[in-house]
C-alpha cells in the first residue's frame, strides 16, 4: 500500500515516518490516511475555523467536542451542531440522507445529550435527476427522524444548477440535557474499559468519509473503490440512544465518542487524544457482520449505529445488563490505558502501535496569515451602487411580478416538503416548520428554545464574505423578531477543492464572513462543520454556508404572531436597506447575478436589539423577517394564513418604479415587516429613534381581503396563494 | 405487439445492511423459528407490451437497470412471460 | 385507576404518552413486549412511534410479542379497555384485536399535518364525546390508509364500529378531507372494548401546542373506565 | 439438520389497490415504456434450519401465514432450496 493509495501526499508520508521514526506498516498507513483526510483533520481550515469567536457567557462547550452546548436556564443546556451528508446523498439519496441525520444525532447524543429538534439545509439542482434527488434525501430524512421520534422543526431549502451533481444534504440537530449530565470524550481514565455498542461492524462506507468526502468525486474514476453504501438503521438507533443515555444518567460513563467519519479509528483516537490517554484494543473482539474482515477493515468501517463508552470496570455487568434488556449488542473490545499510544491487537498480536497525537494532530496543516485573513475579509468591489439596472425584473410588470417571485421554488411554501417530517412529537413545537423559526417549549419550565436555520445560495456566490455575513445576521434576525437571545450560531460551510487558490479564497472569505458578523453581534460560534472538495469535473459548487441560531424564549408558550390580526394595524418597515437586488430572487429571475449588498456590521446589531427590544416591551402586535422574495414576499407571508377577511395596504415613498422594486424586493438583511396597534406606535417610534434605528411607514391592515400597493396595485388573497402554494 | 408479465426481483447486495430483514429475522427466532438470517428484497411484477418475447425481457431489464434497482446498493434478476 | 403504557423496542410516543396521562391526574405504569400479566391493570394504551422500525409492515413484529397474548386474553376475559394510537393503532390490526388493517398512505410519503376528526359514532368507552364532535388532532404516520376487505366496510358501519373520520375543518365528509387514501375516510374503530386510531391525542393538550382536543379525547377514555369500573380516581 | 433457502413472495391480492405500484408504472409511462401496470409485492429470503426439504417448506408456510404476509390484503408463494 502506498501513500497515495489512503489519499496522502509524499510529504504528509515522510512526516508520518518522521513522527514513528520508523515506516508505517499498511495498518498503520490506514489509520494516517482516514484521520488525515481533509475530513477528520481539517488541514485546510483549522487555521481559518481558530479566528471564530467562540466565547460567551452562556457558552458551556465550544468547538472541539462532538457538538457545541450552551446554558438555557439552571436546569437545562443545549447541545447543537450541523453536519454535512453532501456526497453519500448524491450516491444514495435516501440511505444518504437518513445517514446524516442517524451521525449528527449520535454527536447530539455523545454530548450527553436527548435529541429534542432536527433541521434539514438543502441545495439542489433544477433537472430531472435533481427532483428525484430531492425527493429521495427528504424520504431519507423523514425515514430516520420520524422513526428515531425526534421532531424535523424547520430546514432552508433552495435550488441552483450549481448544485445538480453535487446536491447539499446538511442537517441540524439540538438536545437538551442536565448539566449534571455533561459528558463529552475527554474524560477517558487508564484502566477503564473501552465499550462498543450497537451495530456488528461490516464492510460498510469503507473510506467513506474520509476518503471519498476529501477528494474530488469524478464519477466512475472512483467505482473500484466505490465503499458498500451505508444503510441508516433508525431502530437500532432508537435503541442505542436510550441505552446510552440511560446509561450517562446512571453516572456510569467515563467517557463517550459516537463511530462517525473514519469509524473506529477517529473514535479510539479522538477519545485517548482528548483524554491524554492511550488504548489497546483486541480487534478479534469486535463483533462483525460479514467474515473474514480485517483489521484494516474493522478499523475503517463507518457501519453506523455505533458508540463507544469508556467505563470502570465494575460496571460492565450493569452496562451489559442494560444492553441486554434492550437487545442491542455491547462488547469490550478495549482498554484505556496511561500514556498515548493506541495498540491494535489481533489474537494477542500487536499489529499496529501509533500515538493517538500524531494521528490527531499530526497532520501538518495549513497556516493563514494575518494578510491572507485581511484579504478574505475584504469584500469583492461593487459595479454600481445601484443594482436594479433596467431590465433586471423590469419587463414584467409589478402584478405579475410578485407571482412569479412567490411561486419561485426559492420563495414557494415547503409544506409539500415539511408535510414528511414528523415534526410534533415530543409535544415541545409550539411553532413548528409552518414558520420561519421554530419554538420549543420546555415540558418543565415556561422557557422554550428557539431555532432558526438559513443558508446562503445566490448570496455567497459571488461575494463569500457579504454572503456568509448576511446569512449570520439574517439567521439572528429571526430570533430577535421573537425577542428570544441568541445563545450560539454553528455553521456549515460547503466549498470546492481547497489546494485551488480560488475556492481556498471562497472557503477563507465564508469563514471570514461568518467570524466578522457573529463578533459584531456579540454571538459565539461553538460548532460547525465544513465540506470540501464538493466539485464536479474540476466545477465547484457556490462557495455555501448554512447557518444554524439557537435562540431563548423566556415564555416560549405565547410567541409574538407572525400573522396580522386586526384591521386597523399599522405597519412598518425596520431598518430599511438600500435599494439593491444584489443576490435577491428577483435578480435571478432576470438571470443577474451581482453581489450581495452589506452594510456596516455595527448598525445591524443596534437593529437587532431594537427589533428584540420592541417585543419584549410588548409593543408588537406581530412581525416578519424579509427574506427570500424580499419586503413583497414578507407582506405576503403576514397576511396569507389571516383571518380571511383582513388585507393589507402598503403605500411606497420610493417615486421611481424601479425604487419601487428596489424596496419591495430586495433581500437585504436585518429588515422586519412589524404591524402594531395605533396606541403602540409613539412608544416604538421613540425606541427606535433612541436606538438610531431606522423605520419607515408601510401601510396600514385593512378589512378589504386584498394585498395592495399604493392603491394602483392589487392582488387578492386569492390570486397571492394560488401563488405560492400552487395545487398539486 | 404482444402482453408479457415480467418479475423483477430486486435484493439488496450482499454485503449491505438489511435493518428490515435483521429484525424480522429476530421475530422469527423469538417465535421459536431456527433462522439463520433473512433479507427482504422487492418482486415486481410489470405488465408491458412487446414484439416478442426477447425484447419483453430487454426492455424489463432496462427499466430494472434505470429505475426498478439502485445499482449502488441492489442486483436484480428478470423473469418473462407471455400473457 | 392503574393504566398500563404497553411499549415495544422502537415505541417513542410512550413518553408523550405518560405525559399526557399524568396531566390528566393518572399516573400510568410502564409495561414492556415481554409482559405476560397484566391481570392487575383497568386499562392499556398501545402509544404510537415505530416498533421494530415498522420493518416489514407496521406493526406486524410487535404483533408477535408476549404481551399481546396477555392483552387478547385480558379483552376475552374482562372487556379490558385498550386503545392503539397511530402504531398502536397498527398493532392492534396486525394481532387482530380489530378489522382491516393499515396500508401505505395513498401518496407513498409520510404525512405530518394537523387534522380535523369527527366522532362518527358515540361510544361507552369513551364517556361525554358526543357524535358529531370534531376534533383537531395531529397525525403522523406513513402507513395510515386504513384497508378493509371487500364486504367488511358494511359491516363496520353497520356494528357500530365506525369511530373516528377524517373530514375538512368545517365538518364536512368529502374524499379532499382524507389524507392518505383510508376506506371511507377512516381515522378510528371499536370492536367491543378494543379502539384503535391513527391520529395522536397525546400530542394535543394544551392549547399551545395547537390544540387542546386530545386531552378531551383521552378524558373521555378515561371517564368512561372509570364509570364502567366505578373507580374513583 | 440441514440448511436451506426458502424465498417467500408475498404480493398484495389483486383487488387491493397498490399505489407504489401505480406510481412506478406512471414514471414507467414518463420514460416511454409501454406498460399496462405495476404490483409492487416483496420478496423475502429465510435461510432456516430443517430435517429436510418437506420440513423446510412446512415450517416457510407456516412463518409467512403467521407474520411475513398479512391474510387481510395479501396472498404469499412460497419456494425452497437446499444449500
Ligand atoms: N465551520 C466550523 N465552525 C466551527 N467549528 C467547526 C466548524 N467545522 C468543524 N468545527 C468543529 O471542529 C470539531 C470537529 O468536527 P467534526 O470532525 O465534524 O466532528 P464530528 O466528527 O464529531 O462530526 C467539532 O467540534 C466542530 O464543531
Ligand atoms: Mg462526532
Amino acid at each position: 500500500m502506498r501513500a497515495s493509495d489512503v489519499g496522502l501526499t509524499d510529504a504528509e508520508y515522510a512526516e508520518i515516518c518522521r513522527l514513528m521514526g520508523r515506516a508505517p506498516n499498511a495498518l498503520e498507513l490506514g489509520l494516517f490516511g482516514a484521520l488525515w483526510s481533509e475530513h477528520c483533520s481539517y488541514k485546510n481550515s483549522r487555521a481559518l475555523l481558530r479566528r471564530l469567536p467562540h466565547e460567551g457567557p452562556d457558552v458551556v462547550a465550544g468547538p472541539g467536542g462532538n457538538a457545541g452546548v450552551v446554558r438555557l436556564t439552571d436546569s437545562w443546556e443545549v447541545a447543537f451542531k450541523i453536519e454535512s451528508h453532501n456526497h453519500p446523498s448524491y450516491v444514495e439519496p435516501v440511505q444518504g440522507a437518513a445517514t446524516g441525520v442517524g451521525g449528527i444525532l449520535r454527536d447530539i447524543i455523545a454530548m450527553g445529550a436527548r435529541p429534542i429538534a432536527v433541521a434539514d439545509l438543502l441545495r439542489f439542482g433544477t433537472d430531472v435527476h435533481s427532483h428525484h434527488l430531492r425527493q429521495g434525501v427528504v424520504r431519507g430524512i423523514g425515514l430516520y427522524g420520524n422513526a428515531i421520534g425526534i421532531p424535523t422543526v424547520t430546514g432552508d431549502l433552495a435550488y441552483s444548477d450549481t448544485y445538480a451533481t453535487n446536491p447539499l444534504v446538511n442537517v441540524l440537530a439540538v438536545g437538551l440535557r442536565r448539566p449534571e449530565h455533561a459528558i463529552g470524550a475527554s474524560t477517558a481514565k487508564p484502566g477503564q474499559l473501552l465499550v462498543l455498542l450497537g451495530q456488528r461492524t461490516g464492510r460498510d462506507g469503507i473510506h467513506g468519509a474520509s476518503l471519498l468526502a476529501s477528494q474530488d468525486f469524478h464519477g466512475s474514476e472512483h467505482d473500484s473503490m466505490r465503499p458498500t453504501v451505508q444503510v441508516g438503521d433508525p431502530f437500532l438507533g432508537k435503541l442505542l440512544m436510550e441505552v446510552t443515555l440511560t446509561a450517562v444518567e446512571r453516572g456510569w460513563v467515563g467517557a463517550l465518542q459516537d463511530l462517525g467519519a473514519a469509524g473506529l479509528t477517529s473514535a479510539v483516537a479522538e477519545l485517548s487524544e482528548s483524554s491524554g490517554v492511550g488504548a489497546t484494543l483486541w480487534l478479534d473482539r469486535v463483533p462483525l457482520r460479514q467474515a473474514a474482515m480485517t483489521p484494516y477493515e474493522i478499523m475503517l468501517s463507518e457501519t453506523q449505529e455505533r458508540m463507544l463508552m469508556a467505563i470502570d470496570a465494575d460496571r460492565w455487568d450493569d452496562l451489559k445488563a442494560l444492553a441486554d434488556e434492550q437487545e442491542i449488542l455491547a462488547t469490550v473490545i478495549g482498554v484505556v490505558e496511561p500514556g498515548e499510544m493506541i495498540r491494535l491487537l489481533w489474537q494477542s498480536e500487536v499489529h499496529a502501535e501509533v500515538s493517538a497525537r500524531w494521528l490527531v494532530r499530526g497532520c501538518p496543516r495549513r497556516e493563514v496569515t494575518d494578510e491572507e485573513w485581511e484579504g478574505f475579509r475584504r469584500p469583492v468591489p461593487r459595479p454600481r451602487v445601484q443594482a436594479v439596472a433596467p431590465g433586471r425584473g423590469g419587463a414584467r410588470d409589478l402584478k405579475s411580478l410578485l407571482l412569479d417571485v412567490l411561486a419561485h421554488p426559492d420563495v414557494r411554501d415547503r409544506a409539500f416538503i415539511y408535510q414528511q417530517y414528523d415534526s410534533t412529537i415530543q409535544t415541545r413545537t409550539v411553532w413548528g416548520p409552518e414558520h420561519d423559526v421554530a419554538v420549543l417549549k420546555l415540558h418543565e419550565e415556561p422557557v422554550g428554545v428557539v431555532l432558526s436555520v438559513f443558508g446562503t445560495g445566490q448570496w455567497a456566490s459571488v461575494d463569500p464574505y457579504a454572503g456568509a455575513a448576511a446569512a449570520v445576521i439574517h439567521a439572528v434576525s429571526r430570533l430577535a423578531a421573537l425577542g428570544a437571545e441568541c445563545l450560539g450560531i454553528t455553521d456549515g460551510i460547503n466549498a470546492g477543492n481547497p489546494d485551488k487558490a480560488e475556492s481556498f479564497g471562497q472557503l477563507g472569505g465564508l469563514v471570514a464572513g461568518v467570524a466578522d458578523a457573529a463578533r459584531a453581534l456579540g454571538i459565539p460560534v461553538t460548532g460547525g462543520n465544513v465540506s470540501l472538495h464538493n466539485e464536479t469535473a474540476g466545477e465547484p459548487i457556490w462557495p455555501t454556508v448554512m447557518i444554524g441560531a439557537v435562540g431563548r424564549l423566556a415564555d416560549a408558550a405565547h410567541p409574538v404572531a407572525d400573522v396580522v390580526r386586526e384591521a386597523g394595524a399599522r405597519l412598518y418597515l425596520l431598518n430599511p436597506a438600500p435599494l439593491d437586488l444584489g443576490g435577491s430572487v428577483v435578480e435571478s429571475l432576470a438571470g443577474g447575478a451581482s453581489p450581495y449588498s452589506l452594510g456596516p456590521l455595527a448598525d445591524y446589531r443596534r437593529a437587532l436589539d431594537a427589533m428584540s427590544q420592541s417585543v419584549r416591551s410588548g409593543l408588537v402586535e406581530a412581525v416578519r423577517v424579509v427574506g427570500r422574495g424580499g419586503l413583497a414576499a414578507a407582506l405576503v407571508r403576514l397576511l396569507l394564513p389571516a383571518p380571511p377577511s383582513l388585507g393589507i395596504a402598503v403605500t411606497l415613498d420610493e417615486d421611481t418604479d424601479d425604487a419601487k422594486r428596489g424596496r419591495l424586493f430586495n433581500e437585504g438583511v436585518g429588515q422586519w415587516v412589524v404591524a402594531l396597534r395605533p396606541t403602540c406606535e409613539p412608544a416604538f417610534l421613540r425606541l427606535c429613534e433612541a436606538a438610531q434605528v431606522p423605520v419607515c411607514r408601510l401601510g396600514a391592515v385593512t378589512d378589504v381581503a386584498a394585498l395592495s400597493i399604493d392603491g394602483r396595485v392589487q392582488w387578492t388573497r386569492a390570486e397571492l396563494l394560488a401563488a405560492w402554494r400552487p395545487l398539486g | 405487439m404482444a402482453q408479457f408479465r415480467a418479475t423483477v426481483v430486486v435484493t439488496l447486495q450482499p454485503d449491505v445492511l438489511d435493518p428490515a430483514g435483521d429484525a424480522t429475522a429476530q421475530v422469527l427466532r423469538h417465535m421459536g423459528y431456527r433462522v439463520a438470517d433473512v433479507r427482504i428484497g422487492k418482486s415486481i411484477e410489470v405488465r408491458l407490451e412487446a414484439e416478442d418475447r426477447a425484447e419483453a425481457q430487454a426492455l424489463a431489464h432496462k427499466m430494472a437497470a434505470s429505475l426498478l434497482a439502485n445499482p449502488v446498493m441492489e442486483t436484480f434478476s428478470v423473469q418473462v412471460e407471455e400473457l | 385507576m392503574r393504566v398500563a403504557v404497553v411499549t415495544f423496542p422502537g415505541s417513542n410516543c410512550d413518553d408523550d404518552t405518560v405525559r399526557a396521562l399524568t396531566a390528566l391526574g393518572v399516573s400510568p405504569v410502564r409495561v414492556g413486549h415481554r409482559a405476560q400479566d397484566l391481570s392487575t391493570v383497568d386499562a392499556a394504551i398501545l402509544p404510537g412511534g415505530f416498533s421494530y422500525g415498522d420493518y416489514l409492515r407496521g406493526g406486524a413484529l410487535a404483533a408477535q410479542a408476549p404481551v399481546i397474548e396477555s392483552l387478547r386474553a385480558e379483552v376475552a376475559s374482562r372487556q379490558l379497555p385498550v386503545l392503539g394510537i397511530c402504531n398502536g393503532f397498527q398493532i392492534l390490526a396486525e394481532a387482530r384485536l380489530l378489522p382491516g388493517a393499515l396500508r401505505p398512505n395513498r401518496q407513498g410519503t409520510f404525512r405530518s399535518a394537523w387534522q380535523t376528526i369527527r366522532v362518527t359514532r358515540a361510544s361507552p368507552l369513551f364517556w361525554g364525546l358526543e357524535e358529531g364532535e370534531l376534533l383537531r388532532l395531529p397525525i403522523a404516520h406513513g402507513e395510515g390508509a386504513y384497508y378493509l376487505p371487500p364486504g367488511q366496510l358494511a359491516a363496520v358501519f353497520g356494528n357500530d364500529q365506525a369511530w373516528l373520520q377524517y373530514v375538512s375543518e368545517d365538518g364536512l365528509l368529502h374524499t379532499e378531507a382524507n389524507p392518505n387514501g383510508s376506506v371511507a375516510n377512516l381515522a378510528g374503530v371499536i370492536v367491543g372494548s378494543v379502539a384503535g386510531l391513527m391520529p395522536h391525542p397525546e400530542r394535543a393538550m394544551a392549547d399551545y401546542l395547537g390544540s387542546a382536543d386530545g386531552a378531551r379525547l383521552l378524558q373521555a377514555w378515561l371517564s368512561g373506565i372509570s364509570r364502567r369500573d366505578g373507580h374513583a380516581r
